[in-house]
């Protein structure tokens, strides 16, 4: 190809800048989901209800085991079935990695809450209180403070791993940026511009997860 | 106050407790020593039913532990504990610690919990430090905060696994104080604890346990000076050695 | 369900060609395998290197140990794999780059197994870093006590009780490593994914050939993961209770 | 009382449309990233027919973007109601969808850089060259009789651009591929000049606009609306739009005259698979 | 044998120790002690080049530790250490524990390495956990593996950390058995603890620290019976109070 051509960047920036919100809009709701089903499951895995507990677990280890391109498509081709109904590729897109992450961060909220030692727990039935409030109350604050660096980070992984919504034909920011590289017939700027807005975007926020771990980092 | 009986206890195949009984009557103070994995801790923590027992009963105030009928959290809102290692909840400041049992347990207001904190705190000398975090104070101060934590509940009797073995040597010396006032006011405790001083000072008796079993149950003054068994006599003389 | 279903498209030949179906997918699992085990043993080799590098006293290693990690791990491998694949070959001298581009043997394979090995390896090495940085801090000072040289106070002493500390945490990165394979597709190497659009294009029995192509690789990844778990198992050390999480 | 396709639309109050967001100039994005192309004109003009029939003027339009690798269990799903993408129609595809009559003929033939003089697949031995993932066209050169015994060297681009990427960067020195994809992507690239398209035609295959199976009253819908843009020579209209005149995004034309045997299928409608076809 | 002339240290803007000067001669006990945070354990590790210091000079058997030239690894091989937590390494077996320094730093062979380690266990008396790992041993006995290590070096003196301040009570009399009979062989060592048991009996002097500075220097007998300066005063109280 020779020489590079970037005069194709700014006629892009519209189509990015809506793949861009598509992208961070989709992050955010399975972040939130994610975290909130994620640690739903981290307290059924760590239940002595032995089949809750399986189940739980079963669910997690099927979800990391797969690719989640796969997950992606088979949400996709599947969920009509279940409902009845078709589902737009982007409703899709948010159950699957809503139900994706949710394993993940699963995995972090259990270690987190094994990460609070076990005088926490004592301390706290010895004031009288119950098993709720001490989760609520207790552990769960502590868990949540341990673990924020790495459910941040995996939510940087997310971020980097909605551009696997091509699977679906969902239109986040690199599938822009690709559609501008093939009618430009300039897809390898077009690569390049979203690696770097990429790594902005992502070495950002792990600048920042690096000053909040500071902040709320729990002093001992 | 507190009646112990035949209690025993398996991990699995290991038996930890073994046919324990004892007694704590109101106002008393019982030291329990023993060499490190004597069931000390298990024992302590089957008072306010932390760890469940296999056989026995243990009564606090007349009610049965052991009974599954019996409204744990409730009882042990009435039963004070502290730990070796403090267990403050570090994401809170400490009128937070103080408060927030009284809150949710008690049902008493925010205010008037954060108002009774203050006092107490006001007693074991730390008003200064209110609304700090656990994290900010010294090893001493946070386990003062922490009996304070207890006496906030208003309990009946206070229990103690080994209060100052993770202090620094100066440290010890301040809890130890607050600890001497509080059986001096006639408060009820069990205490297990390796400072023979703090012992011979306010303790009624002393239980001395060894591979989970009670081997010696005595009046201080006996127990120091003419323990029943070799296996006290030979931990009496290693602890008083240096 | 207005789909025609039929299992037995694995065992009929290919449209062009004497192969059957299952000829293609083992084909694919092959290449799954070659590329992810080469790109885990490069992964393992830097992010242990790297990820030690961040936890030694010289400031300047540290950066740029810093630097490979945070290059590595922010930018998404599908875009890593075109970057290597498209961009960096423009960057050689004429030569070079058209030998790299046409006559280098096992390019794509080489490429792919590289970028994945790259990105793995950011990884691994925040992993490792945090392995080590949870070693308390009297282990080293121990060590250097004893007259061992900083390399080897990492080489006897962090390292090994690092490592084992890691060992849960890598399992999950294994496990992405066969995953994550799955992107060199796009680079046009040979493997599952590949020869999955293949199958699938040429039999017209996309979700049958989709069931196979999942189950192949939670095989992989299950496989990955109880290898690990033989590892923890083996390197378990006496009386060390081992830390969750 | 309607039932299958026409019901299901009919409740909804919308139809979805699968497009391909680089199948040139059939179905592809704009530079205002919207689908348009000769198949998307073909399938709005089967709605309008749809629209009279239900009676729906105000019926909902949307879009689906498929690939090549989902567009037939979406359309067996229901999440996409007409693909109005580049569908080859061929027996086993049509055992899971029907087709709509053919509207336009692909020949797979090979684009090279006029510069390298190959002309025909004799030329290629030992040199790589491309294709696209999933696409079979590679199994095609062998199979086809000038191709026996050349050993080509296979690269593959995960789509039609990522492939023609190969042959622009000399990682290929041949790009298989049906012959308008060929061309739409030589008219985008920065020298469309130093292309050609050459070669022995490997394969004929018929392209129609794809929907669910067994579903008679939406099928005879869809084949009148077809066939009626035929008779009426609509059809020819459009095909002129979007292959002899110039389309977005560059405004440079194609200049890809009807091929002989759309001129015959315009004439006999028939929505006969391509295994039928090259049956010589 | 150790020389510690002026030195002063710095984190950031904080100063942990300022102008600390003492020595100790070849065959001498001298003891550390202080509040915590005092500096002990900064002064010490300063000792071997554990930590860098700021300014002043340490000079050890006559090599000054501080010079950029000299050869640390070779000067800390020399230098015996022990840990408040032992820090044995436990991925190894206690004899794989001993072997290992001398196999990579004195260039013993392992089978040399294993009968000097072995004959060290003998003289701690462990010699039967040999092949156990550290995990597997209690507190006391691992503080004698790594008393055993440290001597596997054959140093010139040894420098101790609150060697006894993590172990339970009755694991502490087998440590400082060890240490005094060390003492009494003529061994040189510069020990950090608050046994103060153990200083009067074997120290020569006794180095008081406060805020980073030594506060007070003086033989065993003077610093018990009348310290110097209000804070020793205040510090004896508080640790000899229980
Ligand atoms: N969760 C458990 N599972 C199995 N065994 C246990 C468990 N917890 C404690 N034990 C065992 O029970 C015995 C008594 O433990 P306990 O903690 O009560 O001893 P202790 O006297 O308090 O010792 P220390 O002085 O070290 O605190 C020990 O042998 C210990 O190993
Ligand atoms: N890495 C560090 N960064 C900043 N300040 C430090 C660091 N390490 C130690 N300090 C400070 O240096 C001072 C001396 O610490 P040091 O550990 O030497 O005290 P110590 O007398 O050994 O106390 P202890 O009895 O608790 O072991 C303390 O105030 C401590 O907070
Ligand atoms: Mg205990
Ligand atoms: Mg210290």
């Amino acid at each position: 190809m020779g020489e590079f051509d970037f005069s194709v960047w700014g006629p892009s920036l519209p189509f990015i800048r809506d793949g861009l919100l598509f992208t961070l809009r989709l992050t955010l709701v399975a972040m939130t989901g994610g975290i909130v089903i994620g640690t739903l499951l981290a307290l059924a895995r760590l239940s002595p209800i032995v089949p809750l507990a399986r189940i739980a677990g079963a669910y997690v280890d099927l979800m990391r085991s797969i690719p989640l391109v796969l997950v992606i498509l088979w949400f996709f081709l599947v969920i009509p079935f279940l409902t009845g109904a078709p589902v737009g590729a982007e409703t899709s897109a948010i159950i699957t990695f809503t139900a994706f992450e949710a394993a993940f961060y699963c995995e972090i909220m259990r270690s987190g809450i094994q990460s609070v030692p076990r005088g926490q727990v004592n301390a706290a039935f010895a004031l009288g209180l119950g098993q709720a409030q001490t989760m609520i109350h207790v552990i769960l604050p502590q868990a949540v403070r341990n673990m924020l660096p790495v459910l941040l980070t995996q939510t940087i992984v997310l971020f980097q791993d909605t551009s696997l919504v091509y699977a679906i034909g969902a239109k986040d920011m690199l599938k822009a940026a690709d559609v501008v590289g093939k009618n430009y017939n300039r897809p390898v700027e077009m690569i390049v511009l979203s690696a770097l807005i990429y790594f902005a975007i992502c070495f950002s926020l792990s600048l920042a997860v690096k000053q909040l771990q500071k902040r709320v980092a729990i002093v001992r | 106050m507190i009646k112990i009986q035949n209690v025993s206890k398996w991990y699995g195949h290991t038996q930890v407790l073994k046919d324990c009984g004892t007694h704590v009557a109101k106002g008393e103070v019982v030291v329990v020593c023993g060499p490190s994995g004597s069931g000390k801790s298990t024992l302590i923590k089957c008072v306010n039913g932390l760890e469940p027992f296999t056989q026995g009963t243990i009564t606090v105030d007349g009610i049965s532990v052991g009974d599954p009928k019996t409204d744990l959290p409730k009882l042990r809102a009435r039963v004070g504990m502290v730990f070796q290692h403090f267990e403050l909840f570090p994401h809170m400041s400490v009128v937070q610690n103080l408060a927030l049992a009284q809150v949710k347990v008690l049902g008493r207001s925010p205010d008037e919990a954060a108002a009774r904190g203050i006092a107490l705190l006001d007693r074991v000398g730390l008003r200064a430090h209110a609304s700090k975090f656990p994290g900010q104070l010294s090893g001493g101060q946070q386990q003062r905060v922490a009996i304070a934590r207890a006496l906030a509940m208003d309990p009946i009797c206070l229990l103690f696994d080994e209060p100052t073995s993770a202090l620094d040597p100066e440290m010890i010396g301040e809890v130890l104080d607050v600890m001497v006032e509080l059986a001096q006011e006639g408060m009820t405790m069990m205490v297990v604890t390796h400072e023979m001083g703090f012992a011979r000072k306010v303790a009624k008796r002393v239980v001395f346990m060894d591979h989970g079993e009670i081997v010696e149950d005595a009046p201080v003054a006996q127990f120091f000076e003419a323990p029943a068994s070799e296996r006290a006599k030979t931990f009496l003389a290693r602890i008083l050695h240096h | 369900m207005n789909y025609h279903w039929n299992f037995g498209i694995f065992l009929e030949q290919v449209k062009s060609g004497d192969e059957t179906y299952l000829d293609w997918l083992i084909t694919g699992l092959g290449w799954t395998l070659a590329v992810s085990l080469t790109a885990w043993l490069l992964a393992l080799c830097i992010g242990i290197a790297v990820g030690a590098l961040r936890t030694t006293p010289s400031r300047l290693l540290a950066l740029l140990a810093t630097a490979w990690v945070e290059l590595f791990r922010n930018i998404p491998l599908l875009v890593q794999m075109f970057l290597w694949f498209f961009v960096v070959p423009e960057f050689l001298p004429r030569d070079w780059s058209l030998w790299v581009k046409q006559d280098m043997p096992a390019k794509e394979f080489v490429t792919a197994a590289l970028c994945l090995g790259f990105f793995t390896s950011a990884r691994v090495a925040e992993q490792v870093r945090a392995g080590v940085g949870s070693l308390p801090r009297g282990q080293r000072d121990a060590s250097l006590a004893l007259g061992f040289t900083l390399p080897q106070t990492y080489r006897h002493v962090i390292l090994p009780q690092a490592l084992r500390i890691v060992i849960p945490p890598l399992t999950s990165e294994f496990m992405n490593v066969f995953k994550n394979s799955s992107v060199a597709f796009a680079i046009g190497v040979l493997e599952l994914t590949f020869q999955a659009r293949q199958m699938q294009e040429d039999s017209e029995q996309g979700i049958e050939t989709y069931l196979a192509v999942t189950l192949l690789y939670f095989i992989c990844a299950f496989a990955a993961n109880r290898g690990m778990a033989w590892i923890e198992a083996k390197s378990r050390v006496p009386g060390l209770i081992a830390r969750t999480g | 009382q309607e039932t299958g396709t026409l019901k299901k639309v009919k409740d909804n109050g919308s139809i979805t449309l699968g497009i391909r967001e680089s199948s040139y100039p059939l179905s592809y994005l704009d530079d205002k990233q919207q689908p348009v192309g000769y198949h998307i004109d073909v399938c709005n003009r089967i709605v309008d027919a749809v629209k009279a029939q239900l009676k729906l003027p105000a019926l909902k339009l949307q879009h689906q973007a498929v690939t090549s690798q989902n567009r037939i269990p979406l359309v067996a799903n229901g999440t996409v109601d007409l693909e109005c993408g580049s569908t080859t129609n061929n027996e086993a595809r049509q055992k899971q969808v029907a087709f709509a009559p053919t509207t336009f003929v692909t020949n797979v033939r090979m684009a090279v850089k006029k510069a390298s003089g190959i002309t025909g697949l004799a030329q290629l031995g030992g040199k790589p060259v491309a294709t696209t993932t999933g696409t079979t066209s590679v199994q095609l050169m062998r199979a086809h009789e000038k191709g026996k015994g050349i050993d080509f060297k296979e690269v593959y681009g995960k789509d039609h651009a990522d492939a023609f990427l190969m042959l622009e960067t000399d990682r290929a020195v041949a790009f298989v591929m049906d012959d308008n994809l060929l061309a739409g992507l030589i008219v985008s690239s920065k020298s469309p000049a130093d292309y050609a398209i050459v070669g022995e035609v490997l394969n004929v295959e018929p392209i129609a606009i794809m929907l669910r199976r067994d579903d008679p009253a939406f099928k005879k819908l869809v084949d009148a609306a077809v066939i009626g843009l035929m008779k009426s020579g609509e059809l020819d209209k459009l095909y002129t739009r979007w292959f002899l005149s110039p389309i977005p995004p560059k405004n440079v034309s194609m200049n890809f005259p009807m091929s002989e045997q759309l001129k015959k299928l315009i004439k006999a409608p028939s929505d006969a698979p391509a295994e039928s076809f090259n049956k010589k």
